[in-house]
């Protein structure tokens, strides 16, 4: 645990950080969208949110566990490794669901292989690094396709912006990348996609449904300050409705901070983007369920009788957010079903 | 900005009478001239060759355009908070500098007279010099959070090898026999460090120095890099996950300009504390 | 370089426990002193089982062939090296750690390269506490005094070779030590120069009366300025010889050369070194 | 005998000070002072490297990074005294270059490694050239400003001995920046492991680089610790290859304390 | 510090044009030579006017009070630094960089400290294509000669002063060069081995024949070895007189100074000698 942060007029924390993996990632879309309600909150509570970025989702949740920030936005497998072994956690809203991540080949593939993973044995192929969502969807992409992956030849590229070049100068054939590589490769020709993990459809014979991201709060923060915890719930969810029906990416943007905005200043590629991206909010409501509990975990490394542990059992809180449609006066949204792989 | 570490150019000490000295000095502006010259030439062919390789698709994705950079430092600069980011990459390295010059003089001022204890620390020191510090920057985050004090400790942790050494064999390399005529002539112990040791060091500390700030500057930007949401290390982040390599680029060369310009300033001093040398 | 010397920042204790003077002690009382160098694995006696006096007020030179451990007596002395054997006193006091005591010209000027040379002449009375003023005030008039006074302001790098040993003289004679150590301060000198500044030296020995150990080459030197010369051997350098110079004082260095005592003591000596040069010649 | 003493007693009391950190560690973990999570434990992270240790991994990541570290270090230490050389000896060039090394100096370099590995592949040449290029910096800068060191006295006895400039690069520069390029060999030892393993962050499926990232990823800091542990070994190692270098190179110095 | 030099590094045309010497050209010739330097912002004039001819095979001292720039003279024949009016020539070539003509011993003495005394020795020899052992073999003959066989291996800071000295001048005699400049080569040694010394120049000197230019305080010394002796005068430094040695060669030292032209000669210099100290003191 780290230093007691300052309290706020109303015995809130003066500041709020989040602390999430990478700053303005579409696939935070909810988050970013739940700006005015964050800002009411800033109002409500004298405080302030900032979301501090970090390159990796281990490094936000390293800054929670840290002390740093309050709040993190980060992987469900991460935060769930540290709430066995440090401070109680609890993962109170899930953001997306899927690896948040698209496979891309090279064009030169395209008419040849099409989106046939098994063609690619024997090839190159690439993820930013070791241990990462990127790699293990890629891996259980290629293993559901019949693949030795031990015989591959892998390469962690490192950062994302590596994606484009590495597959562009042919140094990889294939690679899982983040929504906003894939959609920047396939708009320059560069590639063409071949899986969509977002997509429950075609990822959830693979992989199972996995929860992706979500707010994760210490329960010593869920304590002190129950209603300030509930109040950026709802700001999520909030959010979560607010951009899970749009279609049409220019009036995504408009709900958007000027910030991501900005960033996003490329029409064409963030259309694409959007269209990757959108059926990971389409799948959740907010909540996740004991099935994807299991899915998700498969894949995480977790010692034997870990997950059985009790610490694990009260890892996964959706109390929040069922309380946070009662207050909203929402209808929760229809779900695409679960699958399993 | 003429950045030489190596000797001057080395000119006759000796002025002469008017007419040669008058002769001296047309020949250094000579000089300059083709030097400057030379450089602009590089500068030409290097900037030429960047343009070119923007042209092709692969590479415009990696290393952006000249024009693409332009651009964006143009941006930047109207922008007040890109001035505040520099100021705080700027605050963390100047506070990790001066932490690690601290604790490096102060380190070699108590190893030296004490050699068993030298001898005693040199692996460990070694050791500690070896550790990737890019490893333990996560480790950091860890301990002490995001905030300034982590990376004012990463910065100084990173260049504090490099003036230790650095001092460390300048005092090394010291003249034994001044030192032994300050003694006996009565100085006490601060009074040898100020008249013997600094002076004599001076070059060694100076081109530590230098190296250093570069290296305290990278620290800082490396340790926004991998977690932070303010500074030019997170703007090269950022600008790595919006795929925008004129961004990239324009960091780094913002950090790596940051950098010549606080060596200039070294330079200045360097000037100030070396009259004495025959060069 | 400098001849090694054990490690003198070993000890930090500058301050000698004896620091209470023995009033009839002779300054300087070296009991059996050896100093074995290490070179090359092989061992080497520079200097063995030296046995030297010199009273409060004595002026004693000490000559011997090149290499016989002469400077390597005074380095002892100073405190800048340890005896490997034997006593070395001053004032009835061990020495342990530098020397406060002594004021030591070396045979290698050793003058501060980034100080001028009045700066490096004010440097020991800067030292012992005097103001900026002052002290530049009394350097001003030394370097006066070893015909240096244009030349104030130059860097050791801008002097000549004979400038640079008198701004060293200037800067052990200014602050006036008890004992002063002088290795072949006037070797780099043109006769004329040496003549005068061997007649200031032993004006100013006569007003403060410090024992003083002279180094030289030059029996003439020797024998006008001492009360005794030392002989030593060839190495492992030992003291063979001690000529008392049965010559009054005050002495006019021009006139004295043409005594009869002069030229006696002149000729014992220098019959002994040259037998002593010869046998080193020969090893 | 008091010789032989003090050469036990050091390491002994370096041994000591190894054992008493580690006795703090294990203690501070043992207590809940330190809590495992953020700072391990030295059993967790014994066992991590015995496991490492039988099962190869260890061996083959320390060869690994060995490999691209003495490698790209000898290039770049190489590279850097050649044109430290040069700038040294040709103030027009050094003028010139200044600039521009100021500039490289001053950027970044640790994080470029992606640019490097995309135009020279993922493999050891472009690892190799990652450290090369993060040392050779500063080697260029420490030895060009050796140069002007160099005792002007000594320079000029030799060229009227009759030394060419080969030769009075051999008899008085080298000796006289031998005292800089071991400096500057520590130093950068220390920046071409930093490198070494920046560079196996990415890029990599071995090395000792390959396995810290695999402990942050997996959160797991025993698995880090024992990753910087076989790190602190070879550097160490290594740093007594360095002094005995120095010892050898410097033997002519007088005797220091 | 050494002197300060006008780098040597810039003008690598180290080929003298006029390589081909002229027959019968003076081995020295300085004609109208100055030398300034800057200090502080005002430029000191350090040697003035200067004209000097040294014959080949041509024995030459030069004396002069302390700083009046006899080294200054040699730096500029040896092409260390530039004169800044008048020309310098060796064999009839004006002298362009440094002069592969001259041995030059330095007033400090620049022996490297990273080579033991034979490995210095030797060096010049090597630099002139002697294979290794040949080399080594020479400069152990050498060292014996100056008194130096059981010091070969110690490195510089292992020797005494003396001992330094001596190892730089066989390194500079082993070599044989055509014009050999000696800066106060013997100071530092005790009598006896200067004399044997002294002795040993002779005799190499009557052997090769080389023109020397000598510069010496001990005017005995001077007029004992010297064919010729320039006085120079205080600063600014120039030739005020010419002195020619009427002594047979070859000459026995130490018998030649109970010669009456021997003492006719140094009372001739002493005298003008005299009165330049003394002048220089009152300015
Ligand atoms: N650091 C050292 N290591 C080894 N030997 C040394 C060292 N210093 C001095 N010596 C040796 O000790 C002996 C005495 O040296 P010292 O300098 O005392 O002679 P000296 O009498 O002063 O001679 P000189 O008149 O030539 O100055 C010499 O043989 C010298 O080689
Ligand atoms: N680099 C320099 N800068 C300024 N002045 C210098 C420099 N070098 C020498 N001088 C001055 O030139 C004059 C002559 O110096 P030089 O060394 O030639 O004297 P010298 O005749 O050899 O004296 P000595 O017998 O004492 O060695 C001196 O007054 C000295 O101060
Ligand atoms: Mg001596
Ligand atoms: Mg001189």
């Amino acid at each position: 645990g780290g230093p007691d942060p300052a309290r706020g007029p109303t015995g809130a924390p003066a500041e709020v950080a989040i602390a999430t993996s990478g700053t303005w990632i579409t696939t935070f879309a909810p988050l970013w969208a739940a700006a005015p309600e964050m800002a009411e909150i800033e109002q409500k509570y004298g405080t302030t949110i900032s979301y501090p970025g970090f390159g990796k989702g281990n490094d936000a949740l390293t800054a929670m566990l840290g002390g740093s920030a309050a709040v993190c936005n980060c992987s469900f497998n991460t935060a769930l490794k540290a709430a066995l072994a440090k401070d109680q956690l609890a993962y109170v809203v899930n953001i997306n669901k899927g690896a948040g991540t698209v496979a891309v080949a090279a064009t030169r593939f395209e008419t040849e292989r099409g989106t046939d993973i098994a063609a690619f044995d024997g090839g190159t192929w690439g993820f930013t690094s070791a241990g990462s969502i990127s790699e293990i969807s890629l891996r259980l992409a290629a293993e559901h396709a019949g693949i030795d992956w031990s015989v591959q030849d892998t390469i962690a590229v490192g950062g994302m912006s590596a994606f484009v070049p590495a597959l562009q100068s042919g140094r990889v054939d294939i690679a899982m990348m983040d929504v906003a590589s894939a959609a920047q490769a396939i708009e320059d020709g560069v590639g063409y996609p071949v899986l969509n993990t977002n997509d429950l459809s075609v990822f959830g014979p693979i992989g199972g449904t996995l929860l992706g991201n979500g707010l994760v709060l210490p329960e010593a923060f869920l304590n002190d300050y129950p209603e300030l915890s509930q109040d950026l719930v709802n700001a999520v969810v909030t959010g979560l409705g607010r951009v899970r029906d749009v279609t049409d990416p220019d009036e995504l943007l408009a709900l958007m901070p000027p910030g991501f905005r900005e960033a996003r200043a490329d029409s064409p590629t963030f259309a694409r983007e959007w269209a990757f991206t959108r059926p990971a909010f389409l799948s959740t409501d907010g909540s996740s369920s004991d099935q994807e509990f299991r899915d998700t975990t498969a894949h995480g490394d977790f010692g034997e009788g870990e997950l059985s542990s009790p610490r694990a059992g009260r890892f996964l809180d959706n109390s929040l957010v069922d309380q946070a449609y009662q207050q909203l006066g929402l209808p929760r949204p229809v779900v695409e079903p679960q699958s399993t792989p | 900005m003429s950045t030489d570490l190596s000797p001057r150019p080395v000119t006759d000490p000796s002025g002469g009478p008017a007419d040669r000295s008058a002769d001296r000095r047309r020949a250094r502006r000579r000089t300059t001239v083709a030097v400057v010259s030379t450089q602009l030439t590089l500068l030409a062919v290097l900037l030429g060759g960047w343009a070119l390789l923007a042209r092709d698709d692969v590479w415009i994705n990696l290393v952006g355009s000249p024009a693409g950079v332009v651009d964006q430092l143009a941006e930047w600069f109207a922008d007040s908070a890109f001035w505040l980011d520099v100021g705080l990459t700027g605050l963390e390295a100047a506070l990790g500098y001066g932490l690690g010059v601290l604790i490096a003089v102060i380190l070699v001022a108590v190893i030296v007279p004490l050699p068993f204890l030298d001898r005693f620390l040199a692996p460990f020191i070694a050791m500690a010099n070896a550790l990737p510090k890019i490893v333990l920057a996560p480790l950091f985050i860890l301990w002490l959070g995001f905030s300034i004090t982590s990376k004012v400790l990463f910065v100084a942790a990173g260049i504090f090898f490099l003036i230790f050494y650095g001092v460390y064999s300048g005092v090394r390399s010291i003249d034994h026999v001044l030192l032994d005529n300050a003694r006996v002539l009565g100085a006490t112990r601060g009074r040898i460090v100020l008249d013997v040791y600094l002076p004599s060091i001076v070059g060694w500390l100076i081109s530590s120095l230098r190296l250093s700030s570069a290296w305290a500057l990278t620290a800082a930007v490396v340790s926004e890099y991998l977690g932070s949401n303010s500074g030019i290390g997170y703007r090269i982040a950022l600008a790595q996950q919006t795929l925008d390599p004129s961004a990239v680029i324009a960091g780094i060369v913002t950090v790596a300009v940051l950098a010549v310009l606080v060596d200039q300033l070294l330079v200045l001093v360097e000037r100030r504390y070396t009259q004495w040398r025959v060069f | 370089m400098p001849p090694a010397t054990t490690d003198i920042r070993n000890d930090g204790d500058d301050v000698r426990p004896g620091a209470v003077d023995v009033p009839d002690a002779p300054a300087i009382r070296i009991t059996g002193v050896n100093r074995v160098f290490t070179r090359g694995g092989s061992s080497f006696t520079a200097i063995r089982d030296v046995h030297l006096e010199v009273q409060q007020g004595e002026f004693l030179s000490v000559v011997g062939p090149s290499g016989c451990g002469k400077s390597t007596l005074l380095n002892l002395l100073a405190g800048l090296a340890k005896p490997d054997g034997g006593t070395v006193e001053t004032f009835g006091a061990p020495v342990r750690g530098v020397n406060p005591d002594v004021g030591f010209i070396f045979q290698r000027d050793a003058l501060l390269p980034w100080r001028t040379a009045v700066q490096n002449v004010a440097l020991p009375l800067r030292y012992r506490g005097a103001d900026k003023r002052a002290a530049t005030e009394k350097a001003r008039e030394w370097l006066a005094r070893v015909g240096l006074a244009k030349f104030t302001d130059s860097y050791p790098h801008q002097l000549s070779g004979g400038m640079r040993k008198r701004v060293a003289i200037a800067a052990t004679l200014v602050y006036e030590p008890r004992i002063i150590l002088m290795d072949e301060p006037f070797s780099a000198l043109d006769v004329q120069t040496r003549t005068l500044m061997e007649d200031d030296l032993l004006k100013l020995w006569s007003a403060s009366r410090p024992a003083v150990l002279f180094i030289t080459h030059d029996l003439e030197e020797a024998v006008g300025l001492s009360d005794r010369v030392v002989v030593m051997s060839a190495s492992p350098g030992h003291v063979i010889g001690d000529h008392v110079v049965p010559l009054e004082r005050p002495r006019d260095l021009l006139e004295i050369r043409f005594d009869q005592q002069f030229t006696e003591t002149h000729e014992r000596i220098w019959d002994q070194l040259r037998t002593e040069v010869v046998r080193s010649r020969v090893d | 005998m008091a010789r032989l003493l003090r050469a036990t007693l050091m390491p002994l009391a370096q041994l000591g000070l190894v054992v008493a950190l580690i006795g703090i560690w294990a203690w501070g973990s043992v207590s809940g002072w330190l809590d495992d999570f953020s700072f391990g434990s030295p059993w967790d992270t014994g066992a991590q490297l015995s496991a490492w240790l039988q099962d190869g991994t260890l061996l083959e990541g320390a060869v690994a990074t060995l490999q691209v570290l003495l490698i790209g270090w000898a290039i770049g230490m190489a590279v850097g005294v050649v044109v430290g050389t040069v700038l040294g000896l040709s103030s027009f060039a050094n003028r010139v270059a200044g600039p521009y090394l100021a500039f490289f100096n001053g950027m970044p370099r640790l994080i470029l490694y992606p640019f490097l590995a995309i135009w020279l592949g993922f493999d050891l040449t472009s690892k190799v050239t990652m450290v090369a290029m993060v040392i050779s910096v500063p080697v260029i800068l420490t030895v060009s400003s050796g140069f002007r060191e160099v005792d002007a006295d000594l320079l000029a006895n030799v060229r009227l001995l009759g030394a060419g400039m080969p030769q009075t690069i051999r008899d008085v520069y080298g000796p006289s920046l031998a005292i800089w390029v071991v400096s500057t060999a520590r130093v950068t030892l220390g920046y071409a492991f930093q490198a070494a393993i920046a560079a196996e962050f990415v890029g990599a499926s071995v090395g000792l680089g390959y396995l810290t990232v695999l402990g942050q990823e997996r959160l797991d800091v025993n698995q880090i610790w024992a990753a910087l542990v076989a790190v602190v070994i070879i550097a160490w190692a290594l740093d007594g290859l360095v002094s005995a270098a120095d010892r050898r190179l410097l033997r002519w110095m007088p005797a220091r304390g």
